[in-house]
């Protein structure tokens, strides 16, 4: 018989086993690479430049770390969730292009570019070609205010390093709601209206219990830049032992949970992937998408993912900062460890309902962290001596 | 060979409709005119990802909310009643075969079963067994793709893939048997094709040995998922005296609570001498007859296929020709009969109608477990959530071959 | 379309680019879900772990928009027909079309007394390859789209992208 | 199986309806006994049939039509199985309508399951019920010429320029030189 027999351990460790492992550490090396040579060159370099250029210097290297991740990111990440899924589920997965189908993501890239243009009869023209713009953007735009790491002189690499960077992160992933809406009215297509609602439903409400995780983090450090918070985070017990998520034991733990689950809700991720549930609503808002279009709203799908783990990553797992010292492919590793978990979850877990969605949000995750945040004041103003 | 030659006809010109305009398909059942403030019509396939085939069903929704919900059939009307008046009885089975066909071991024993009735003929000790154990295996590979498919459609994609892994290792079992993987043209009329290859019922055993654990290991990644409850307890509940109303039959009646199996409380083939629980919806999650309640049934419904399977092999008689009543020709002396079985999505049952000493049937008529189980949807659908829709037509477990026929 | 020709369809830039194009589109067939009977539910089978489409870049798309092969999996029923034209219509070209088993071939078992049956799916829309079967075995599905693989390889990108509609005009 | 005799079954439906000797036909002999009514009279056999405790025929497990074109006079016949789950016996009920624009009373308010049944006897048979909430076809197409089933139905040529009697597509193709399929012999 042709059946391959496995342990049942096995399969159900699939994200865990060491294939999909060795990969996305090859994966993760290649994405790193690029702002990790930039930083590694600024550092050699920055004695050598001028001091009033020195601004522009990390400015660049940011940028190229921000590219690094906006060019490569995304198509890594698609072949990697197929990957995840096929190993979860006792396939293989891409193999015919490229080794272990490295290159899949490239074939479906220029595959989508020379497909057809289209836009429905009945399509919005404007609203329709400006939405998967917008998501782009939107998800690319959050990036900048991403920090890779800071030199030894003490710059922060970073696009820009907004000292409301958490701020910024708030208000520039609301955009990501309206291009799905966008989409989901500008297509005339019923299921993608259903779509776009309920995105705009859920990512809505899931905004304000991310906002309020930020405001927990900003309680207890005190600003509002994200450096600063990384920062906040260094030393203590074998490097690790400052990071937000061991302090208040167990406050933090729960509300890094709970921003992982916002987070998921936010990129529409299963369990909460309602706004594109495929068995419902057949694609959802992109419905009435193809080619390049379609793959716009995909690229804005991972570049969300790997923001909200970086981010997640940077204001509770000490970003940058750990046991061997400060070095941004540690940010690399946590981030990119976040993504494999929302893969893995995505091929674990069934949908919820939109209903229940909202009551999650509205009956849990909001009062949970209302509370924390409470507490978290609390305790911090008592220590402050009021 | 020259095909001109053969048919004496010259080739005709290809029949390409590729820039026609076909007309619109415009049967719908609500009008908007009707509709009120706020109310949308939703069309819901033929082709869909989860209407199980091509189901269309058309949705008055308010939002979220499905005010009404009519279903579409006939996108696979395929005539088998036509086929079955033009031939003969035996052929009948292949047809017979693709009406429900992840369970066509079902149906051809059905068929083959009331043409037997019809003849007034028996099946030996062997052949009876035989037909046990592939029906239960067809009872535990049909039950596997409705497990399987229904945790996609709450959104679960893994479980899909497990089920479909160890539906597989079944289908290499019947395909040995009888050299078809999916419509095996198996049981004839007063026998089975072929008997047993040697060395069959020792693979049989290990792949239930192997088959148990990996279903319990499916079963407690789908079936106590809190978020798989939340999405299917309290879902599309189907009270008992309506279920009866409906004439529902098979799991989704005994999903309801009703202690009915044909194969204990009207047997054939000798399924009065195995011992197996009937398995019924228990309410465990939400009220009874939820869609929870039904895709247990089929869960444990498995273990108890794989404890009838087990007796049924240790019981074979050795020896025995399966071919031993094989009619050399099939002509009843007229007459009808009308036979049931239990198939895994219920009661199946074929009406036929014989003239007397034709080799062709006047009349065959299949009457439908699933074709009955979508005549209730419109009443369970109301009120429920557009997710919800989705999660009642996976738990009636429907094979459109076999509504549409 | 002028210019290209002027440049002449054997420049190797060209050839080149139009090699890339190739090996993009056969790499990434996305087709779309689209189960019609019986052959759909081995055409599951192909898709899941033993035999795995995935292998060959195949992810399956619920939406007509985004999906480049339509498998037509199963008999054609005349009330579907008209569903199956208004699908492939909304395809985005280049698309292709596999018509599995031998339902959706001709007709098959239902050829001669299924008056509900349409004889063939290639008197509604432009077939590429036909896979013979009742049902199909997976294997035959996976050989059928490496078939396809290997005739879009052949194709050039100033061809008409509908060759089948020329040959059904009477070029070939 | 539990339950009452075919015989006590009908004679209790017959006594119930205060049917004559040539108003019914019966087998009792049959593999499955059956019993002919008038077609007027059949919704009060079923009321009779479901509300009788001894009877409780809570299910109307299946309708079938069957043509009989060569009969005299030339008649559809509509065939009932009932069962009752909670006797376990069994009736088959059978009353006959006219080929042309037959039309019998719906069952639809004794066994809602006879909803869906009745629609497709119409379909391909063409026969009507009267009363029924949602008399449309149901499985071919809303402008389908005639009803298949009867016996002398005409296949039509085209329906919507799509042939429907069969053609050679396929030789044709071959012959043609074209591509019909894939394996050793494309």
């Amino acid at each position: 018989m042709i059946t391959r027999f496995r342990q049942v351990e096995m399969r159900l460790m699939g994200p865990l086993t060491a294939i999909p492992i060795v990969l996305a550490v090859a994966v993760l090396g290649t994405i790193a690479a690029l702002p990790v040579l930039a930083m590694v060159i600024s550092e050699l370099t920055q004695d050598f430049i001028p001091p009033g250029l020195q601004h522009l210097v990390t400015v660049a290297v940011g940028c190229a770390g921000f590219i690094g991740i906006l060019a490569l990111n995304p198509i890594y990440a698609i072949w990697l969730e197929r990957k995840v899924a096929a190993h979860v589920q006792d396939r293989l997965g891409p193999m015919r292009v490229g080794w272990h189908g490295l290159l899949q993501s490239f074939a479906d890239g220029i595959k989508l570019l020379f497909k057809e243009d289209l836009v429905p009869k009945n399509a919005d023209p404007v609203l329709f070609r400006a939405a998967p713009m917008l998501a782009i953007v939107s998800a690319f735009a959050a990036f900048a205010i991403v920090p890779w790491g800071v030199r030894s002189d003490g710059a922060v690499l970073a696009v820009a390093d907004l000292n409301i960077g958490v701020l910024y992160f708030v208000a520039i992933t609301s955009l990501g709601a309206l291009s799905v809406l966008m989409a989901g009215w500008g297509s005339n297509n019923k299921y993608a209206l259903y779509g776009g609602m309920r995105a705009a439903a859920q990512m809505v409400s899931y905004e304000i219990p991310t906002a309020i995780l930020v405001l927990l983090v900003v309680a207890q450090v005190g600003t509002l830049s994200i450096p600063e918070i990384v920062a906040a985070q260094e030393g203590g017990f074998l490097g690790i032992g400052d990071w937000l998520i061991f302090q208040m034991f167990p406050l933090n733990l729960i509300g890094f949970v709970l921003f992982f689950i916002c987070g998921l809700a936010e990129t529409n991720r299963t369990p909460f992937d309602i706004p594109e549930a495929e068995s419902e609503l057949v694609a959802g808002f992109h419905t009435e998408y193809s080619g390049m279009r379609f793959a716009f709203f995909f690229l804005a799908e991972y570049g969300n993912m790997l923001l909200v783990s970086m981010l997640a990553a940077l204001m509770f797992l000490g970003g940058w900062v750990g046991p061997f010292g400060s070095n941004p492919l540690l940010l690399f590793v946590k981030g990119f460890g976040l993504v494999v978990v929302q893969m893995w979850l995505r091929w674990t877990l069934p949908r919820l309902r939109v209903d229940q969605l909202m009551a999650v949000c509205w009956k849990y995750v909001i009062p949970i962290s209302f509370f924390l945040l409470l507490v978290v004041a609390g305790v911090r103003g008592v220590g402050a001596g009021w | 060979m020259d095909r001109k030659a053969a048919t004496g006809q010259d080739g005709g010109p290809l029949v390409t409709l590729y820039d026609e305009q076909l007309p619109p398909d415009n049967s719908y059942a609500f009008s908007p005119e009707e509709l009120e403030e706020d109310e949308m019509i939703l069309n819901m396939g033929p082709q869909h990802p989860s209407t199980h085939g091509v189901l269309r069903v058309e949705l008055k929704t308010d939002g979220e909310i499905v005010k009404d919900a009519r279903p579409h059939i006939g996108y696979l009307h395929r005539n088998f009643e036509k086929h079955a008046e033009n031939i003969d009885y035996q052929g009948v089975i292949p047809f017979t075969d693709r009406m429900d066909y992840v369970g066509s071991m079902g149906n051809s024993l059905t068929y083959a079963m009331t043409v037997e009735k019809l003849l007034g003929i028996g099946v030996g000790e062997r052949v009876a067994g035989i037909r046990v154990i592939t029906a239960e295996l067809q009872r535990i590979a049909s039950h596997l793709l409705a497990m399987g498919t229904y945790g996609m459609d709450i959104g679960a994609f893994t479980p899909f893939l497990l089920c479909f892994q160890q539906r597989e290792r079944v289908l290499d079992l019947f395909e040995w048997l009888s050299g078809a993987r999916l419509l095996y043209n198996y049981n004839w009329v007063g026998g089975v094709s072929h008997d047993l290859p040697d060395g069959w019922t020792d693979r049989c055993t290990r792949f239930l040995d192997e088959f148990v654990p990996v279903l319990d290991e499916v079963d407690s990644l789908l079936s106590h998922n809190r978020i798989f409850i939340r999405r299917t307890a309290d879902v599309g509940v189907i009270p008992p005296p309506m279920a009866v109303d409906y004439a529902l039959s098979g799991p989704n009646l005994r999903g309801s609570g009703h202690d009915w199996d044909l194969r204990r409380d009207d047997p054939y083939l000798g399924y009065e001498g195995y011992d197996f629980d009937v398995i019924t919806g228990t309410g465990e999650h939400g009220p009874i007859g939820s869609c929870w309640d039904r895709y247990f049934v089929r869960v444990r419904e498995m273990y108890e296929s794989v404890k009838i399977v087990r007796q049924a092999l240790a019981r074979l008689p050795a020896e025995g020709d399966v071919h031993e009543n094989v009619p050399r020709f099939v002509r009843p002396k007229g007459g009808e009969a009308y036979l049931r079985t239990e198939a895994p999505r219920g009661e199946l049952g074929f009406y036929i109608v014989a003239e007397p000493k034709k080799p062709i049937p006047y009349r065959v008529k299949g009457r439908s477990p699933c074709f009955v189980a979508m005549g209730l949807f419109h009443e369970i659908t109301r009120g429920e959530m557009i997710a919800d829709i989705i999660a009642i037509i996976g738990s009636l477990d429907i094979v459109l071959g076999e509504i549409d026929r | 379309m002028d210019l290209i020709g002027a440049v002449g369809k054997n420049q190797f830039a060209l050839t080149t680019v139009n090699a890339v194009v190739n090996w993009a589109r056969l790499s990434a067939l996305w087709p779309m879900t689209f189960g019609l009977a019986c052959c759909a539910i081995e055409m599951m089978a192909t898709g899941a772990s033993r035999f795995d489409w995935d292998r060959l870049g195949l992810i399956p798309r619920a939406t007509p928009r985004q999906s480049d092969l339509m498998i037509v999996a199963g008999t054609v029923t005349h009330k579907m027909a008209i569903r199956i034209k208004t699908l492939y219509e909304q395809m985005p070209e280049p698309k292709y079309v596999i018509s599995m088993g031998s339902c959706a071939n001709n007709g098959g078992p239902y050829w001669q007394y299924g008056y509900h049956v349409v004889k063939g799916v290639d008197q509604i829309i432009p077939v590429d390859v036909y896979v013979p079967g009742c049902p199909p075995r997976p294997e035959a599905l996976l050989y059928g789209i490496m078939a396809l693989q290997d005739r879009i390889r052949e194709k050039s990108l100033l061809d008409d992208p509908r060759p089948e509609r020329t040959i059904a005009a009477g070029a070939a | 199986m539990g339950g009452l005799g075919a015989e006590a079954i009908v004679e209790r439906l017959v006594s119930g309806l205060g049917l004559g000797e040539g108003d019914f036909d019966t087998d009792l002999a049959a593999a499955d006994p059956w019993v002919r009514i008038p077609g007027e009279r059949l919704v009060e056999a079923a009321q009779i049939l479901k509300a009788d405790p001894d009877l409780a025929f809570d299910t109307l497990h299946c309708l079938s039509g069957v043509d009989w074109p060569k009969d005299d006079p030339p008649a559809v016949e509509v065939v009932y199985h009932l069962f009752s789950l909670a006797k376990k016996h069994w009736i088959v009920l059978k009353t006959r309508v006219p080929r042309e624009g037959g039309c019998l009373p719906t069952l639809e308010n004794v066994w809602k399951a006879a909803n869906w049944h009745e629609r497709e006897c119409y379909d391909l048979f063409g026969v009507r019920f009267e009363g029924h909430s949602d008399h449309r076809r149901i499985l071919l197409p809303a402008d389908w010429p005639g009803h298949p089933l009867l016996r002398d139905w005409e296949w039509p040529e085209t329906w919507h320029k799509i042939p429907v009697k069969p053609g050679r597509q396929m030789t044709d193709r071959a012959e043609k030189g074209q591509m019909t399929g894939v394996g050793p012999f494309d």
